[in-house]
């Protein structure tokens, strides 16, 4: 199992580097430049693009970059804000969309498990229905539509919660957002739950363990649960990056400082750097978390652990 | 201040005339909670470019020279200031001043700072303020690595004096020094955090009306509170500024309606929500916005019969008046109104019937020189590509146009092209385009700003037009006899810009406005269109 | 009962078929497997499962790649990287019947294309009307009605499944026919009608079978030559009669009296020789082949040869 | 039901037991020629016992018993209709702006008697809320707008279906193309396994461990933004999930005796996988295909959301909500149609593939 | 042999089931009735989906969800712990109680396919020791001593080791074996056994036979064998039932099935298993194949495959005819207006042939 998960740790951070590379390659082939305000002329945009290194072979580039990542340094912002540490960007605003997204993950999967594990449970009954139906609209409807409903009612409306994110209330002001943007998770995991629980409940090893007189919580939450977790888990997987790395749509709403709206305007602004740094940060996690998923599945199924272990 | 077309006018004025009268007398404290539609760029005064990161650079760091309601320059930290016979040379007499570590605000203070904005190591992107604009001796060439930093223009005489030297005398020299890009920087204390300098509260030194306590790169919420040690702290009626990024216009209005904010954007849309509330104003931003034809590279669009139909074909009031409506206004002039005064104090643009007869809408006229641009041309149905910023504003606009050039002159089709902003910039600075939407802000209170980019071979003349009178006029305006002779380089001004509307080299749509609330509750708030945006020093909120 | 004629259809040489799971684990699922098959008879292999049963059969026709060993069909080596025409010889010369009659059928496809494959792969019809004659005469063959065509496998029962799977493998005209636990998978009624199907058949075409299985009494009932297999090692070969009458190999003895008999007063009575491989003190891969008589061969070290043969 | 047994027998007579027979079947008269033997060794030869249904007509009686399956498919249809033929229902194109008509509230004749879709609309400003009928206030009183204006006084409804039209357009040619190639890159890289399969997972590892929004926008900002662009950034990205269902079906399958028994007889890879294999995972693809429309309009929307989408006049589902979101707090009921359509497709499309799923999935038998 | 004080343990009466599906209703079990006493074997024999599971599934209450039980009762009769008996019948009761009260702990069930029927994601000791816990709230370590002792008691050696393993870590014979023991593990008074061995080989069947044999001996618990292995069926049953399409339609001791056959469905299946001793050309089959149970037929299912057919059989399915005092057949044949029909003779020979050797034992014995 160790070396396995060494195994798999190393091809990883090779991924890594070479999701890096596509990355420079597509900076290099994004039109345009950082440095194309109006008021720029052609001396100036020289002169910037040799402060910052551009004017040399991407290889170059490349080299310099990963020698510099591996110090930690992520370089700096060109334009959005300007001759900031990318990495000092993402530290202040990547914690946000973590505990915004993990909110909204662990909400989402939590309601969503529930739903279905009902629906499953009482299947072809009212409650099944109820559970597909919330679970279809949640995946129907788009989360920036849920966004502004929710901050019209409970914010502007019923002022329950703050309409906007605030430092001095993460708490409080994180619930709009985490619920609106746990709706796609919830319903997906919902879903996926019911078709799994359905498996498993007509298994034989659900049946033996039924025919030994286990039943309810017990039999749910040991026996059937269990052994639906793993595709579960590979569905919530990219979900949990997507939501992490945050959203847009959900960041303009409320005014979060996440790292979803900080990607956009990067790219809009062609901030190589900051695109460079969130997208490998993005990478990261989502090749952490496979990583993760993987040694789970090793975990949830001792079949895979043992398969997968040299002992 | 700025009057803008639109119901919000009034409003506007009362709000921003009331304030400095009212600021100084009552005792009326509070923190501005104010919404920005853009995160801070940088903190570094001779790195920043954007609206938004001068407004919060100039809340806490005056400069020499600073505007007052109207906009004109009065003293800041120059207590005085003398400018020689031969307008080459300003001296300027600094006042007791203190960073908030302590020190003075020394002479050096500002070399050291307006030498970091031609440092070529910075890369400065405002260093043309310095050289082009601001005609500092040697500017330029350090700026190109010529010369070392140290020779550059500008010396301290002793703490209190600092001497400019310009290479030829520059009229509006005075209102640059509102510019955050020759804001002083104290060196000492630079030296203590060099890369990470603007970049926290710890790393910021203010001399001005607020001190930042809340800070971080990007940050979409931050606050200042009161200088204590400004040295006009007894005039300052707030106790602080909370900024808000809010990028949705909507989140914004609740949020102003429930409290939290006291200024805020709105978009064209909200303004038949709040077109009666007495918080609501439109402010000019100083932008012209207008349209762009490659004059160059698109044969159909070189011939200036068409050009005129088309710009006769735009009825600007549809525009402003029932997509925009945040009190943008039409514009008839290639330089916009509200924000140069000329030698007898009045707008340059103020009149706005000048050239209305060369551009403002008029179908009978459209079609007449459509009729004879057809003939010319030998055809008889154009299409052309326009390129347009991702942006909300634009594309509404520029599916206006589009309908209006396409109904007036049957046969001409108009493709819209959407791209970001950057890459639209790109294009255009590349001459790849058919017609751009585009816009221009001033960089200083004259129509040069405007006026200069038309010549021949400038990098913002993107539709490449030239024309030797219009080229020789200009040049005797910026480095030719007329520099010393303000009515008569006014008058030529004119004449340039006659040539400009005459020979349709842009179509000038609007100048733009930007609708605001602004709580009852707050008095004082100034509106710039040039430089500083919004100015709160003279700013209250009554509880 | 086909007659012995002198050269095999089929010998299998020292085969060996080794699986790498990883890099320090290798399974042997055959180790050092020798036999023949002749023309027109059945061989019947039998053992335990996971005895390496199937992979011979996979590997004999080459879904494996032999680790080692040499295979020759019919003249040919086929052990090694196959010609065009020695892979077209074995792909229509030697066929195989799969176990689950639902899995061996592809459930998209009707039962004529099913059977019409192996003639669609080789070309070996020139007009639709050719082939769909020669499918309603193999259908006919193996007792289905030409209506049947059209259907689908799931529209089929177990054992008229089986004889799609069976029509399949013969309208190539095989020499040899590899049936990998076929009739395990059905009930008994119709397990029996399937046998008699194969043997019908065997009489009419002289196809030779390798009949792989592990229900010892059909395997006594079909085969001609039994191999006895375990842990990847035939143990044990010679004739059915050979097999049954004179077991040498404490492995057979054990196998062939666990065999459940349906007569009760005799079953309850039977206690089945245990046999543990562990604690057996043999070692398989000690051993060599000793003839005991005729045919009869089996793999062991000569003291061991000695001991059982008492 | 009784216990039909004859609990005599054995030593009893055999008039007793004809008896007791009878007595069980009160209502049938036995005659003698009941009791001789059939001779039906014809008959029997014959194995008539199969199941009588095809595949498909089974996946038909199924899909149409789960009525939610049925409700997705008839609204798709209905939307389908209406996006091809409800841009011509009125005079109005998609384009045509009147900035006269700007801002109508929906007005529908017939109806506006009873007092709704009347053209009157609340207007909630900071003031207080007011009813506004800008038919009435502009004296255009033979003006119907049925889904109202918006702010350029072109038409709601005929733009919701061209929207709509546009949206179905991008959605089923991405879904097609993203099913071809993430189809058969699972596939083959499922069916070759090895160094193959290694490789190719590991390209999708990195194709997928960079942001989609870096990938879309890149292309979009390449290539001249419009729908083709934009069903070709869709392909790029939104046939990962297609690949990996492909791939672990083929994992399924590619051991399975069909597969076997085809090599046995000589077929080639490709004959394998896409005449073998690939007919008989057509359910969970359709399903997946199903599932990624809806994913590929959304994601159509969130590209009109960052600006990115279909260029302006003309408009998607998703551009005229995003459009339009500017509106929602001033005249809300400009944004419901798209929305309303958008959810409504969406839905449809999930409780068709919902349906779908179960329909083709044999495990799912039982109802 | 029949004993007097035979005391009842299940009675199955006119048990009627209906499955709901897409197809259309499938009438899997059209009537079945089965006798069990303390201490005995009843064997239930019969092709695939002739409804043996569903009836066990039935009285354990864990049926699919779409079965519907039109009529019938399963009586089953325990004792308290203070030994007051007590007879329920199973369909009457929900499922929670039987939970509690019959599952596991009363009735225990050893299912078809070892491969499958334990859970992969729990260790067997976890599996085995999870009933006790659940019944009877054990101290932990009581159960796991009682969980080692089955292990040991179903033959697994280095039982210590084996607790913490998991399935996938054992043989189909091992899994097999932990199957039993997790059945045994709360001492159910009867065990069902659906196909324990036919996923087994040969040599590994016939040691599960062994031992629940041996384990059934040593408890005097009460077993049923579901199989369509006659060899099988030879070696444990006392009693069989041979089921056919949702029906029972022989019954009787296992001497009386083996070598008095009655129904011709029997004499097939017996005939279709070739001994060792078959020699024939050709095997006896039965023609045909089970019948589609969504398609209702009149009179006797078993008509259509029957050689021996009676017009009879097209109108009315027969009643159960008494034959002994413990053997009953549903053929019209045992009508005394039905011509008289001899067993095939090729089965004939065999039963003759079996039961000289049967004798030959015996006398011996
Ligand atoms: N592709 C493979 N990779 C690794 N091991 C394999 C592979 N195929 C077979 N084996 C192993 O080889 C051994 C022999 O397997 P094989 O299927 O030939 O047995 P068998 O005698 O046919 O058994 P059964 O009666 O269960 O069909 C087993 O231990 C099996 O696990
Ligand atoms: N959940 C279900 N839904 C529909 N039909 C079912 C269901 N369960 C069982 N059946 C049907 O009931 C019939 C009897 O099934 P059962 O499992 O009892 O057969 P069996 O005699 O145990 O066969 P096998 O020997 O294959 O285990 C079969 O026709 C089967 O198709
Ligand atoms: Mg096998
Ligand atoms: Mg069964």
């Amino acid at each position: 199992m160790k070396k396995y998960t060494l195994k798999r740790i190393l091809t990883s951070l090779f991924t890594l580097l070479a999701i890096l590379l596509v990355l420079f390659i597509l900076m290099q082939l994004m039109p345009g430049s950082p440095f194309n305000d109006e008021k720029l002329t052609a001396d100036m945009r020289a002169a910037l693009y040799a402060k910052y290194g551009l004017d040399q072979p991407i290889y170059i580039q490349f080299f310099r970059y990963v020698g510099n990542m591996l110090r930690g340094d992520l370089g700096v912002s060109y334009n959005i804000s300007k001759n900031t540490p990318i990495s000092q960007l993402i530290q202040s605003r990547l914690p946000i969309s973590i505990q915004i997204g993990g909110m909204a993950v662990t909400l989402g999967a939590l309601v969503g498990l529930v739903l279905g594990i009902i629906a499953a449970l009482k299947r072809d009954t009212i409650f099944d229905t109820i559970a597909t139906i919330i679970s279809v609209i949640g995946v129907s409807v788009p989360s920036y539509v849920f966004a502004l409903a929710l901050s019209y009612t409970f914010g502007f409306r019923l002022r329950w919660f703050p309409m906007l994110f605030s430092a001095k209330d993460v708490l409080g002001s994180s619930v709009l957002p985490s619920v609106s943007l746990s709706m796609f998770t919830m319903a997906s995991i919902a879903r996926f739950t019911r078709s799994e629980m359905i498996e498993v409940l007509d298994s034989d090893y659900m049946l033996l363990a039924e025919s030994k007189g286990i039943s309810g919580p017990a039999l749910i939450f040991r026996h059937a649960l269990r052994n639906a977790l793993i595709p579960i888990i590979t569905v919530l997987a990219p979900l949990i990056v997507d939501l992490m790395t945050g959203s847009l749509v959900v960041e303009k709403i409320f005014a979060i400082p996440g790292v979803g709206s900080l990607l956009v305007t990067a790219i809009q602004s062609n901030d190589y750097n900051v695109v460079i740094g969130l997208s490998f940060i993005y990478s990261a996690m989502y090749i952490g978390i496979m990583l993760v998923v993987d040694l789970l599945y090793g975990i949830i199924d001792p079949r895979i652990r043992l398969a997968k272990g040299d002992d | 201040l700025t009057a803008c077309g639109g119901s919000g006018s009034t409003a506007a004025s009362t709000a921003a005339s009331t304030g400095a009268s009212s600021a100084a007398g009552t005792a009326a404290g509070g923190t501005l909670n104010i919404m920005l539609e853009t995160e801070v760029q940088s903190l570094d005064p001779q790195i920043a470019t954007d609206g938004t990161s001068f407004e919060v650079i100039a809340d806490y760091t005056d400069g020499l020279m600073q505007m007052d309601a109207d906009g004109a320059a009065v003293p800041a930290l120059a207590e005085t200031y003398d400018i020689s016979e031969d307008g080459k040379t300003y001296t300027f007499h600094l006042r007791d001043a203190k960073w908030s570590n302590g020190d003075a605000v020394t002479a050096a203070d500002f070399v050291f700072g307006w030498q970091r904005a031609v440092d070529p190591a910075n890369a400065s992107e405002y260093s043309y303020m310095l050289s082009d604009i601001g005609q500092v001796v040697n500017a330029a060439e350090i700026i190109a690595g010529e010369k070392p930093v140290t020779d550059l223009g500008v010396t301290a005489v002793d703490d209190k004096t600092l001497e400019v030297q310009l290479n030829v005398p520059v009229s509006y020299f005075l209102s640059l020094m509102y510019f955050p890009t020759f804001y002083p920087v104290n060196e000492a204390f630079f030296n203590t955090c060099k890369d990470t300098f603007g970049t926290s509260p710890d790393t910021v030194l203010s001399n001005g009306a607020f001190i930042l306590t809340d800070y971080q790169p990007a940050a979409t919420a931050f606050e200042l509170t009161k200088n204590p040690d400004y040295y006009d702290a007894a005039n300052i009626a707030l106790d602080g500024l909370a900024y808000q990024v809010i990028k949705d216009s909507q989140q914004a209005l609740m949020s102003f309606q429930t409290g939290a904010l006291d200024l805020t954007l709105l978009n064209g849309e909200q303004v038949d929500q709040v077109k009666d509330d007495p918080q609501f104003t439109s402010v000019g931003a100083g932008y012209l916005w207008y349209i762009s034809p490659n004059i160059d590279a698109v044969p159909e669009l070189a011939n200036e019969n068409l050009r005129k139909a088309m710009t006769f074909a735009l009825d600007r009031d549809a525009i402003t008046g029932d997509v925009l409506k945040d009190g943008s206004a039409p514009c008839y002039t290639a330089v916009p109104p509200q924000f140069a005064t000329g030698p007898d104090g009045s707008d340059f643009s103020a009149d706005q019937t000048k050239f209305a007869d060369s551009c403002a809408f008029d179908a009978a006229k459209a079609a007449e020189y459509y009729e004879t641009a057809k003939s010319e041309l030998g055809k008889d149905s154009f299409s052309f590509d326009m390129i347009v910023d991702a942006d909300d504003a634009p594309q509404k606009v520029a599916q206006v146009v589009k309908e209006q050039l396409e109904t007036t002159l049957p046969g001409l089709t108009v493709n819209l092209t959407v791209e970001p902003k950057k890459q639209r910039v790109q294009d255009m600075q590349d001459g790849n385009f058919q017609l751009g939407l585009t816009r221009w802000g001033p960089d200083y209170a004259d129509p040069m700003t405007y006026l200069g980019m038309w010549v021949t071979g400038n990098s913002n003349n993107y539709g490449l037009w030239s024309d030797a009178e219009y080229d020789s006029i200009i040049e005797e305006c910026t480095t030719g006899d007329l520099c010393t002779d303000p009515e008569g380089r006014w008058a030529a001004l004119y004449d340039a810009e006659a040539i400009v509307l005459e020979q349709a080299v842009i179509f000038p749509l609007y100048g733009q406005c930007n609708a605001e609330m602004i709580s009852s509750a707050v008095t004082g708030v100034e509106f710039h269109p040039v430089a500083l945006n919004r100015v709160y020093k003279r700013a209250a909120k009554n509880a | 009962m086909a007659a012995q004629s002198a050269t095999p259809l089929l010998k299998v040489e020292g085969l060996k078929q080794y699986f790498k799971v990883n890099k320090n684990f290798t399974v042997k699922a055959v180790d050092d497997v020798s036999f023949e098959i002749y023309p027109g008879e059945t061989y019947g292999l039998v053992g335990e499962s996971g005895s390496g049963k199937s992979t011979i059969g996979r590997s004999i026709i080459r879904l494996y790649d032999p680790t080692a060993g040499k295979i020759t069909f019919d003249g040919q080596d086929i052990s090694g990287r196959l010609t065009h025409a020695q892979n077209n010889t074995l792909r229509t010369q030697m066929q195989m019947i799969f176990q689950d009659p639902m899995a061996s059928l592809n459930p998209r496809k009707k039962v004529e294309d099913i059977i019409g494959e192996g003639l669609d792969i080789h070309h070996m019809y020139k007009t639709q009307d050719e082939r769909r004659e020669k499918v309603e005469k193999i259908l006919e063959k193996v007792g289905l009605a030409p209506e049947h065509a059209e259907r689908y496998p799931h529209q089929f029962s177990g054992g008229q499944r089986q004889r799609v799977g069976i029509a399949r493998a013969l309208i190539m005209n095989p020499k040899l026919i590899i049936a990998d636990e076929c009739i395990s998978a059905l009930d008994v009624s119709i397990q029996a009608q399937v046998v008699n199907l194969m043997k019908d058949i065997q009489q009419e075409t002289g196809t030779a079978y390798l009949f792989i299985a592990h229900d010892l009494s059909m395997v006594k009932y079909i085969s001609d030559r039994i191999g006895v297999l375990h842990l990847g090692h035939l143990l044990e070969t010679g004739t059915t009669e050979e097999i049954f009458a004179d077991p040498i190999h404490p492995y057979t003895r054990s196998l062939l009296s666990a065999i459940p008999l349906p007569n009760p007063v005799v079953e309850k009575r039977r206690v089945a020789e245990t046999y543990d491989y562990a604690t057996s003190g043999i070692d398989y891969s000690k051993g060599t082949s000793h003839l005991v008589s005729g045919s009869h061969y089996v793999k062991c070290t000569d003291e061991e040869f000695a001991k059982w043969c008492k | 039901m009784a216990e039909k047994a004859i609990r005599l027998g054995g030593e009893s007579t055999a008039a007793a037991i004809t008896q007791a027979v009878q007595e069980l079947y009160p209502e049938h008269k036995f005659t003698e020629a009941e009791f001789a033997r059939k001779d039906n060794a014809a008959e029997i030869a014959v194995d008539t016992n199969f199941a009588a249904q095809s595949f498909w007509k089974d996946v038909r009686i199924r899909f149409f018993r789960k009525k939610s399956a049925v409700l997705g498919l008839v609204m798709i249809m209905i939307i389908l209709l209406l996006a091809v033929f409800g841009p011509g229902m009125n005079a109005y194109t998609y384009s045509g702006q009147d900035l006269s008509q700007k801002n109508f509230a929906p007005r529908v004749p017939g109806i506006e008697q009873f007092g709704i879709l009347d053209g009157s609309e609340k207007m909630s400003t900071t003031t207080g809320t007011k009813i506004v009928n800008n038919y009435v206030e502009k004296g255009k009183d033979d003006v119907y707008y049925w889904f109202g204006s918006d702010l350029y006084g072109r038409d709601i409804w005929t733009r919701t279906w061209e929207g709509a039209r546009v949206s179905l357009i991008i959605a089923v040619a991405a879904a097609v193309i993203d099913m071809v190639i993430g189809m058969s890159y699972g596939l083959i890289s499922g069916y070759f396994g090895g160094k193959v399969d290694m490789l190719m997972q590991r390209f999708l590892e990195v194709a997928n461990g960079i942001p989609r929004l870096v990938i879309v926008t890149l292309l979009l900002l390449v290539l001249q933004p419009g729908m083709i662009t934009i069903i070709f950034a869709l392909m790029l990205t939104e046939w990962v999930g297609m690949s990996r269902i492909a791939r672990a079906e083929m994992l399924k399958l590619k051991d399975q005796e069909f597969v076997l028994a085809s090599r046995t007889l000589g077929a080639g890879s490709f004959f394998i996988i896409f005449k073998e294999v690939l007919p008989n995972i057509i359910g969970p693809i359709i399903t997946q295909v199903m599932f990624s429309i809806p994913t590929a309009i959304f994601t159509e929307a969130f590209l009109s959301f960052v600006g990115l989408g279909i260029p302006v006049p003309q408009c998607s589902l998703g551009s005229l909500i995003s459009e339009l979101y500017n509106s929602f707090t001033t005249h809300p009921y400009q944004i419901i149609p798209p929305i309303v359509v958008m959810s409504l497709l969406m839905l449809s499309f999930n409780l068709l593939a919902d349906g779908l799923r179960e329909a083709l999935d044999p495990k799912m038998k039982s109802m | 042999m029949p004993d007097t004080k035979r005391e009842q343990v299940l009675s199955v009466r006119d048990l009627d089931i209906t499955f709901k599906t897409t197809a259309g209703p499938v009438h899997a079990i059209r009537g079945v009735n089965i006798d069990l006493y303390k201490g005995e074997t009843v064997a239930l024999v019969g092709e695939s989906g002739s409804g043996k599971s569903v009836t066990m599934k039935a009285a354990m209450g864990i049926l699919a969800q779409n079965a519907k039980v039109n009529s019938g009762s399963i009586q089953f009769s325990y004792h308290h712990a203070d030994g007051s008996p007590e007879t329920v019948d199973l369909l009457q009761k929900d499922k929670k109680w039987i939970r509690r009260h019959i599952n596991g702990k009363r009735i225990a069930m050893v299912f078809q396919d070892p491969m499958t029927s334990l859970d992969p994601t729990m260790t067997i000791g976890k599996q085995i020791m999870e009933g006790m816990l659940w019944h009877f709230k054990m101290p932990k370590a009581e159960a796991y001593q009682k969980a080692l002792r089955l292990l040991e008691e179903v033959g697994i050696t280095d039982a210590e080791k084996r607790m913490k393993s998991y399935p996938h870590q054992l043989s189909g014979g091992m899994r097999q074996r932990v199957v039993i023991a997790i059945a045994l593990s709360c001492d159910p008074d009867l065990l069902i056994c659906d196909e324990p061995t036919t996923a087994l080989d040969v040599t590994i069947q016939a040691k599960i036979l062994e031992l629940i044999r041996s384990i059934q001996k040593e408890r005097g618990i009460s077993v049923i064998y579901i199989t369509h292995d006659l060899g099988v069926v030879a070696k444990v049953a006392d009693y069989v039932d041979v089921m056919y399409a949702g029906k029972i339609v022989e019954t009787g001791t296992i001497d009386e099935i083996f070598y008095d056959p009655r129904h011709p469905y029997t004499w097939g299946l017996l005939s279709a298993m070739p001994d060792l001793d078959t020699a024939d050309e050709r095997l006896y089959t039965i023609p045909g194949s089970p019948p589609n149970l969504l398609h209702e037929k009149a009179g006797d299912a078993f008509a259509p495959r029957n050689k021996y057919a009676l017009e009879i059989d097209d109108e009315i399915d027969p009643p159960m005819f008494k034959i002994s005092d413990t053997h009953f057949a549903a053929t019209w044949l045992l009508d005394p207006r039905a011509p008289k029909v001899e067993m095939p003779p090729e089965l004939k020979d065999r039963v003759a042939r079996m039961s000289a050797e049967a004798k030959k034992i015996e006398e011996a014995e």
